[in-house]
């Protein structure tokens, strides 16, 4: 088990203009680790495609609240947890697919094909009726001293 | 905020997105650029992306959607000026396989 | 009562790198209202200064988790709560005081009479021994169409 | 992130702040400051705020603290540049009545 350095989560309602304030403040925090461009963009984009799957799929009926937990490992490694209580996935190996998308025409089915090739570890665990649960973990570079 | 301009010239529709481009912002992005698709017509669109700062994978919803109205119509289509951040979510979808990415603004 | 537009909450660790982390997360929710430079910047002030004393005052002796809390309410009225779990203050009315701090020479004792020019209401609670909840409330201007 | 740096000309010693000044921050000023104090005897000291991005009352701190270097040591001492948000929290502490706040890089 790797020490914690320092974590935190955030709370909020299902609305969408909360996507951007979700992955903005993730991007925040994460900053403490002083991280590239590119591992900092690939941050906020995984971050916004869970969120995002939370409010538009897992709350499509209902409205109800987000957590996205963030904790920073030794050896600079970010874990990342965005969790619903909303409608669940019936068959996870399916959604995971490239291109399967129950949404509109504003969804591409490519979201978790994002988030798997952005960071090093993605398990989704999900419950029909129950909620979701994304967890994400990436190793960030040492930066030269 | 995204915020979406045009510019047309000799048959060429630029249509310019700047801001951030998330799931938020797509419903409008679509509506917007298929109405000045309606409004100027064209025998080639080019999606301006140059100003985006952030993009996730409602973008691509965006593109492909334009993607297809401009093959159904038979107009040219050109993704133009796509920063890093964005760059890496289309070839992470496999985007540039499938259609013409440009650099530039 | 005023009806919620929107809010959220941060949970986080009583370390000094949050400290940006806190305000910049506060900044990017309320960055939906289209406030002002002047507001915003004084909203992460007052943000950064409850959090700061969560950290330096309420958990100077052990670690611990401070919570902001952060509603819209109608009409365009911020709420912000910060709580910590600290050592809490034995006298409320004398820490408010301009000048007034326990602090070392990195505090000025100002922190308290900020919060309150920054916004239209401040109130603090706190219980010695159990800790401190500090409640601000900002009206930001209408925004003109 | 804050930093620090400094630039000395004809008994004039100029220290510049930029990035975030907060708690975090602080120590690490006051202390740096200090040092550079040491290292240039001056016969006046010029702390320049152009480049904060961010100010909390941790500032005020820092530079109540050199104030009072400055007056036990006989050094005039001057704020130069503060933007919008740290001037706002100067003022509301009072501090322009009782130093000179100078504006300018
Ligand atoms: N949090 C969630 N709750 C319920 N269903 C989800 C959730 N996340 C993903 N899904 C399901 O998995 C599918 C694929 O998700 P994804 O790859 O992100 O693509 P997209 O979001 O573009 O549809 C979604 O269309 C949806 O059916
Ligand atoms: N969260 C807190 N827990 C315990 N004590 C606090 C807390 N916040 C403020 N105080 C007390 O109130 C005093 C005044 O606070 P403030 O006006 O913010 O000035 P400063 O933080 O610069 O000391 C502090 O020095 C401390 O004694």
């Amino acid at each position: 088990m790797r020490a914690v350095v320092n974590k935190m989560s955030l709370k909020f309602e299902s609305r969408s203009v909360n996507e951007a304030f979700a992955r903005q403040s993730v991007g925040a925090f994460v900053a403490q680790l002083d991280p590239t461009m590119e591992e900092l963009g690939d941050i906020k984009t995984v971050v916004s495609e869970a969120v995002t799957n939370a409010i538009v799929h897992g709350y499509a009926d209902k409205a109800g609240f987000i957590t996205v937990a963030v904790r920073l490992l030794e050896g600079r490694v970010l874990e990342l947890k965005v969790k619903d209580a909303g409608r669940g996935i019936e068959n996870v190996e399916q959604a995971r697919q490239p291109m399967f998308t129950t949404g509109d025409d504003t969804r591409s089915g490519m979201g978790f094909t994002i988030m798997e090739t952005f960071t090093d570890k993605l398990r989704v665990r999900s419950t029909p009726g129950k909620g979701t649960m994304v967890t994400m973990v990436k190793v960030l570079k040492e930066r030269g001293a | 905020m995204l915020h979406i301009t045009q510019a047309e010239r000799d048959g060429t529709l630029m249509i310019s997105l700047s801001g951030e481009l998330d799931h938020h912002a797509a419903r409008a992005a679509i509506e917007q650029a298929e109405d000045l698709l309606v409004l100027y017509p064209c025998e080639k669109l080019i999606l301006n992306l140059s100003g985006l700062t952030f993009m996730d994978s409602s973008g691509l919803a965006v593109v492909l959607h334009l993607h297809r109205t401009c093959a159904r119509s038979g107009y040219e289509f050109i993704v133009r000026g796509a920063p890093p951040q964005p760059m890496r979510v289309f070839e992470a979808a496999g985007l540039p396989q499938v259609m013409i990415f440009e650099r530039g603004e």
